[in-house]
């Protein structure tokens, strides 16, 4: 009874969104003054600078350089939102570590490894390492960044804790990596702001669209969100994978 | 299409919400209510014919038609905050757990 | 130097270097709210660019008069709180830091998908400092509905993106106002997002549990500071930048209403202290939500700054009597203050400010709340307030004639014996509950300066030449 | 000296009254009888053409001679009820805070007698309010203050309501003007007349709203009673003559319907007043507590003065003024007497006490000559009153509220003997054996408000005289004397010579009484019952259940203080459900609040 009245109430809202979103067929109402300059501006990178056109590998000392435009927005027009991102996930692995803070001993799953499992394991682990690092490095050039190369980085953890019965990430270092490459991330921000003008400006020539030393600071901004991404993921997989220990 | 695909997730995540008792099941139903929610981020970008908006060797120029890059970073964005707050979510359960021996919000015997 | 991005930032960065300088958190922690209670007064008002991208491309910080002197008020107090309870913050120093930075940003931000970023931020580290009070079944309730919210904030506001292709709060309020379609979907799912955080009455479910355990710290943390910026946002949102329809403005004044008086109903039969504080909160919530829905933005401000400031010293004695007695419920709290009466003082002026008596605050945002509605020509907002007002007078006055009496109904004065149980608070709490109460006092007797500055920020958002308000120099404007 | 002066000081002696207390409780309470003595005097020296003064800020009083008249009552009472002060201080919780809070209560009364602003006048009528509301709880009763705050505020908001529903109207606060333009608009102008006689009620304690006199009066402190009796309830009946005299009620309701000539609203106000007086009586006579009893004659008194306020003509409107100053003094004085026996025996209880005339012979006519004058009997001031509201009354043709108020007038002979035979005459308990007379500075603030009702009574025309100019500046025809005589409208009445009538009648009676033998006295505990053993002697006290024949005819009566606790039962019991409905601890409960508040928001979007 419970079930229907609530797939009904759900339903009814679901027809009512429906039909205040949608006037006819599936496209959304939309509002005939609406701004359609902003992601034209992203994409042409004219933000700032009166850019016609960009062409890969040819267009230099734009005002952002990075050839991929959705990193683009992340780290470096709306770089704000991504600092603050950050933080959520490094609230959340500090509020996990904290709601957790009596379970220290590692976990003993039921099964054992196996020599198969574990040289497999190895043998990916160090790969996914590449990957991860390359994702980050090459952020601004192909799909992925930042984010998903430290998830790659924490899921190769995650690999080594399921096939090694004693292998414990030394969460020290961890922290330290995290500690730093935020701190260092801010530290930029703020250097943008004496430095040039404004706070995570990108104030390093920006290359060539394309190359991959290029875009400024954006591959330095992802390869420390890389490697905060990879070591708060790290540190939250680490916490979940413990007891309580008994006191 | 697609964004009707993200509205029906979110209502069976509000759904899910609204009947689940079992801290885990809320905590997926919220899951997949933010899935929906990304996807439904993801497809008001949509443009006719785009292609993903990263200039590479083939797609050389930025006078061709790509999709709207903006709500693609903001659901990168969301997709992060979102795993933030499932990682946050299910410490607490395990927190629970540990003092309730289940996972059922029946069962605990909580006074109202 | 003063740039508001300094407020954000050194916060942020101090957090992410406490983690490994682990030794110096607190001094770190301290350090870092020093320095934006000092930097909060020489921020100049402008629009400030964050990546060097012009508004709507990039993300920028708005000072303006209206978020100015939340800014000055929660960083000062922020600072504050956390002096008067330094022995408990230790573990939580980090996430103090980003607490204050998450703050700050809501306060300052002035791009729509920025706000729910730093709503996040807020919220989760409220989730995290909740934990201090144990009680982490209530907790789990605060994140689902909190982390529900902010995803019906953020389609809401992307459902905008869509119809208007900004995120940019002027430029979206500039094309709202031009636009062709009212997009009142969007508004009511960005409305029932920050409803959940500003508690009003069906979203708020995780309140209670939350606030009734609160501690010292949390108390005044949860309850007057996120309270107060929680309110602050929503009137930035729906005073400066969506526009109503009327029949929605109806609906949503009822539902504040209905929040209003609920929740002086749900105070006037609570037992314990601080469940009485919480349902009064949530009234006030109500109210300042009716104020901005009306457009009647100036007194929203005033009830917003007395209910911060009030609230705060509320929660704080509330949590810190609850420390030291064991307990808060209020029938076994007779005669509390007589053995320490400068606190007793100060909470006292605290909730007679709270309940609008003269030589108070509160008297005069009680003053200008009911000229405002009555110049829109409302009668029956005025009418609900003064019940409101009228049950608020009668469990406050209740709650504080139990606490400086002791003695059974009907005993004489002279054959009852002073309490034996004594009051220990620490000297810091006193000093700020006085202070505070003081400057209650203070603004009582001259508020013109206060009331001044709010017209200031209600204008901000939508200027309106006919606004009255009444002050002691000038009595009617 | 200007009023601003004085007001504004008299709040910031309120303050160094607060200091110096903490210092010496002796000294403060020495600065609670200067202070309100001093203001007399200033007020008496100038005269009711006090200068109005300066404004500071908002903070503008404009000098009228109903404001005066007003305040020099309320003067002379908190300056006689001071002299109790000093001897409360040890009994006192927080006697500072007492201090302080007398003299901000007076503060707030007079500011608010010569506001000239609708804002100011709230202002002080709240302070005068809370800072009483505050001493209540130094008595016996906790849940006293909290149901005279609760009374109070609802009066006090209906009151703000109607100066925001002028206010939105007319734009100002200002109350000659608002109130002037108020026949302009007469739909407002009859709301703003129901809510603001609302606020008097409430301030004067007229039924249904009088549950929180005999409450707050009869529990607040001995020395504070007095005060709430005498003073502050009087804040209603000036609120009323506001309402009545000021505002053009009469002219608003010209076009209404009439009952006996008179706008059904102001009937309407009679009939209520008429019941508070009959209300009052019977309740008052049923009273065991002193302080109670009188706490309901001041129900049943209220009922006269809004009689005589709400007729507004010459008769009753000076009929009702001299009522306020006569009942003023009068029940302050009574108050004070029963506070100076409880400070030396320690109960108000009528069956407690007995023969209090052997110990405290001068408390004993004091309170002799105050329920004389608040009964209306002659020579005393409360007799002129009533005489000319019987006289309007009369000339009105209003047969029922006559017959009520006679039936007042009658049930208070009842009421007053009560405490006077229970309390004062009658048997001695041995356990007062040892009980002395008031000290000298209790007796004296006594004496001398007994010395004003009875010099009212007898000569009351300079008073009279006064109250004619203030019924000339309120609009009203005023009252006229002539010699030692008063002109009604069927006849004149000279005080003086009933004085010297009632005078040649005491003395004979005095003689008479003195020329019979001597009665014997019998201890109280020497009872004589027919081999029958007596356990408790105190039953047998002849003060217990001393109107019982007549409590018996009305006992069942319906109870309004249940009505009220039901209210407050209801609000509680809905707060409850509320809170039980929307704080459950599971989060599914608030996410379908949540969807449903948006379905239904949504509908209500959809039906527009």
């Amino acid at each position: 009874m419970k079930r229907i009245v609530s797939i009904l109430l759900v339903v009814v809202l679901g027809y009512f969104v429906y039909t205040s979103l949608y006037v006819d067929g599936f496209d959304m109402a939309v509002s005939d003054n609406r701004q359609t300059s902003i992601s034209d501006a992203y994409i042409t990178k004219s933000v700032t600078s009166e850019n016609e056109s960009v062409t890969y590998m040819e267009s230099t000392d734009l005002e952002n350089g990075s050839a991929n435009i959705v990193t683009a927005i992340v780290t470096d027009y709306r770089s704000f939102d991504t600092l603050g991102e950050v933080t959520v996930l490094f609230l959340a692995s500090i509020g996990v570590s904290m709601v957790l803070a009596g379970f220290t001993k590692k976990y003993q799953f039921k099964m054992k490894t196996n020599r198969i499992l574990k040289t497999g394991a190895r043998l990916v682990v160090g790969l996914a390492l590449v990957l991860g690092v390359y994702m980050f490095t090459h952020g601004h050039l192909s799909p992925g960044g930042g984010f998903p190369g430290g998830s790659i980085i924490g899921a190769s953890i995650l690999m080594m804790y399921l096939s090694e019965e004693n292998f414990r990430a030394r969460m020290a270092s961890f922290k330290w990596m995290e500690s730093l490459a935020g701190t260092v991330y801010v530290l930029i921000g703020i250097i943008g702001l004496f430095v040039a003008t404004y706070f995570l400006e990108n104030f390093l020539p920006t290359g060539t669209v394309g190359a991959l030393v290029s875009a400024g600071i954006i591959p330095i901004v992802y390869i420390l969100i890389g490697l905060k991404v990879g070591s708060e993921v790290s540190g939250i997989i680490d916490q979940f994978l413990t007891e309580e220990v008994a006191s | 299409m697609i964004q009707i695909a993200g509205l029906i997730l979110i209502l069976i995540g509000l759904y899910g919400l609204i009947t689940k008792r079992n801290i885990i099941k809320m905590i997926i139903a919220l899951n997949v209510l933010e899935i929906g929610l990304n996807l439904f981020i993801v497809s008001v970008g949509y443009v006719q014919d785009g292609i993903a908006p990263i200039l590479t060797e083939v797609n050389n120029s930025s006078g061709l038609i790509f999709v709207d890059p903006l709500p693609q970073a903001l659901v990168l964005t969301a997709i992060v905050i979102g795993m933030g707050t499932t990682a946050l979510s299910l410490a607490f359960a395990r927190k629970i757990y540990a003092t309730h021996q289940t996972f059922d919000l029946n069962e605990m015997g909580v006074e109202e | 130097m003063s740039q508001p991005i300094l407020l954000i930032a050194i916060p942020l960065g101090l957090a992410f270097l406490s983690i490994i300088l682990k030794k110096i958190k607190v001094p770190l922690l301290v350090l870092g709210l020093l320095f934006s209670s000092m930097l909060v007064f020489f921020i100049e008002k402008k629009s400030y660019i964050i990546g060097g991208f012009k508004p709507p491309f990039g993300i920028n910080l708005v000072v303006d008069d209206y978020n100015l002197y939340f800014i000055i008020i929660v960083n000062v107090l922020f600072l504050v709180l956390v002096l008067a309870n330094l022995s408990a913050v230790k573990p939580m120093a980090t996430v103090l830091l980003v607490a204050s930075a998450g703050l700050n940003g809501l306060l300052l931000t002035g791009d729509l998908f920025n706000l729910f970023v730093f709503i996040e931020i807020a919220s989760i580290a409220a989730f995290i400092l909740l934990t201090m009070d144990k009680q982490f079944l209530k907790v789990f309730h605060y994140i689902i509905i909190g982390t529900l919210a902010s995803s019906l904030y953020l389609l809401g506001i992307v459902i905008l993106y869509a119809q208007y292709g900004t995120l940019n709060m002027a430029d979206m309020s500039g094309l709202i106002d031009g636009g062709s379609i009212t997009p009142t979907i969007a508004y009511l799912l960005i409305f029932a997002g920050l409803a959940v955080e500003v508690k009003l009455l069906p979203f708020n479910g995780w309140v209670k549990g939350v606030l009734e355990t609160a501690s010292a710290f949390t108390g005044p943390l949860i309850g007057s500071l996120y309270a107060g910026v929680m309110l602050v946002v929503f009137g930035r949102v729906f005073g400066g930048v969506l526009n109503l329809s009327g029949t929605m403005v109806t609906s949503l004044t009822i539902i504040g209403v209905i929040t209003l008086l609920a929740g002086e109903f749900m105070a006037f039969q609570s037992k314990h202290l601080r469940q009485v504080w919480l349902n009064s909160s949530i009234a006030q919530s109500g109210l300042a939500v009716i104020l901005f829905l009306q457009g009647l933005h100036h007194v929203a401000v005033l009830v917003i700054v007395a209910n911060i400031i009030s609230k705060f010293v509320l929660y704080l004695v509330s949590g810190k009597i609850a420390a030291v007695i064991g307990h808060d419920k209020i029938a076994d709290l007779k005669g509390i203050f007589m053995n320490k009466k400068a606190l007793g003082i100060a909470f006292t002026i605290t909730s007679l400010s709270l309940i609008g008596l003269p030589l108070f605050f509160g008297f005069f945002v009680k003053i200008n709340i009911l000229i405002a509605l009555f110049q829109s020509s409302n009668m029956w907002i005025p009418a609900l307030v003064l019940i409101a007002a009228l049950i608020e007078s009668a469990y406050v006055i209740r709650l504080l004639v139990t606490m400086w009496q002791v003695g059974e109904e009907g005993e004489k004065p002279e054959t009852i014996e002073k309490p034996t149980f004594s009051l220990k608070v620490g000297f810091v709490t006193c000093a700020i509950s006085i202070i505070l109460g003081l400057m209650l006092l203070v603004s009582g007797v001259y508020p013109d300066l206060v009331i001044n500055q709010s017209v200031k920020a209600g204008n901000v958002l939508s200027v309106n030449d006919e606004i009255q308000v009444f002050t002691m120099e000038g009595g009617l404007e | 000296m200007t009023i601003t002066m004085i007001v504004v000081g008299l709040m910031a002696l309120s303050l160094v009254t607060y200091v110096v207390s903490k210092m010496s409780k002796g000294l403060g309470s020495v600065l609670t009888i200067l202070g309100p003595l001093v203001a007399l005097l200033f007020f008496l020296l100038e005269g009711s053409g006090i200068a109005s003064g300066s404004s500071i800020g908002i903070l503008q009083f404009g000098a009228t001679k109903l404001g005066w008249f007003f305040s020099v009552t309320m003067l002379i009472v908190y300056g006689c009820v001071a002299f109790f002060n000093p001897y409360w201080m040890k009994k006192l919780v927080h006697p500072s805070a007492y201090n302080m809070l007398y003299i901000l209560s007076l503060a707030g009364t007079i500011g608010m007698f010569f506001a000239v602003d609708f804002i100011v006048l709230f202002i002080f009528l709240e302070i005068a309010v809370f800072a009483s509301m505050f001493i209540i709880p130094f008595g016996k009763s906790r849940n006293a203050a909290v149901v005279y705050f609760a009374m109070s505020t609802f009066g006090s908001f209906a009151f703000l309501y109607a100066i925001f529903m002028m206010y939105g109207k007319f734009g100002s606060f200002d109350i000659s003007f608002v109130l002037g333009q108020l026949a302009t608009e007469p739909t407002t102008a009859i709301w703003v007349i129901i809510l603001m006689g609302i606020a008097a009620f409430v301030k004067l304690g007229i039924f249904p709203f009088h549950i929180w006199l005999p409450m707050a009066h009869g529990n607040a402190p001995d020395t504070f009673s007095p005060i709430l009796s005498g003073g502050l309830v009087k804040i209603g009946a000036f609120i009323a003559i506001m309402v009545v005299a000021i505002a053009p009620t009469y002219e608003v309701l010209k076009n209404s319907y009439e009952v006996m000539g008179l706008p059904i609203l102001i009937y309407i106000v009679l009939i209520i007043a008429a019941i508070s007086m009959v209300v009052g009586t019977l309740m008052a006579i049923k009273q065991d507590d002193a302080k109670k009893l009188i706490a309901y004659s001041s129900v049943a008194n209220a009922g006269y003065i809004i009689v005589g306020i709400a007729l507004n003509d010459q008769l009753s409107l000076s009929g009702a003024m001299m009522h306020i100053f006569a009942h003023a003094i009068a029940s302050a004085a009574a108050f004070l007497s029963i506070g100076a026996v409880s400070y030396r025996t320690g109960t108000t209880k009528i069956s407690e006490l007995g023969g209090m005339i052997q110990k405290m012979p001068i408390t004993y006519t004091v309170y002799l000559i105050s329920i004389i004058s608040m009964a209306g009997i002659p020579p005393m001031a409360g007799f002129i009153s009533k005489w000319l509201l019987f006289q309007s009354l009369a000339s009105h043709g209003l047969m029922f509220i006559g017959a009520a108020a006679f039936f007042g007038s009658v049930g208070s002979f009842l009421y007053v003997f009560r405490p006077l035979s229970g309390l004062f005459l009658g048997q001695l308990k041995p356990q007062h054996n040892h009980v002395k007379e008031a000290p000298i500075f209790m007796v004296v603030p006594m004496v001398i408000l007994s010395g004003i009702s009875l010099f009212f009574g007898v000569l009351p025309n300079g008073l009279l005289n006064f109250i004619g100019k203030i019924q000339v500046e309120l609009g009203v025809e005023g009252i006229t004397t002539v010699d030692t005589a008063i002109m009604g409208n069927n006849g004149l009445l000279d005080p003086t010579l009933v004085f010297i009538n009632f005078g040649l009648g005491f003395v004979k009676a005095f003689i008479i009484f003195m020329s019979l033998s001597k009665s014997r006295k019998v201890g109280l505990m020497d009872t004589y019952t027919a081999a029958e053993f007596v356990y408790d002697p105190n039953v047998y006290h002849y003060a217990k259940s001393y109107y019982a024949p007549i409590e018996r005819l009305y006992e069942k009566h319906p109870d309004i203080v249940a009505l009220y606790k039901g209210l407050v039962q209801r609000v509680v019991d809905l707060g409850r459900l509320l809170q039980f409905i929307f704080f459950k601890t599971k989060p599914g409960t608030t996410a379908l609040f949540i969807v449903l508040t948006i379905i239904l928001v949504l509908w209500g979007e959809k039906i527009w």
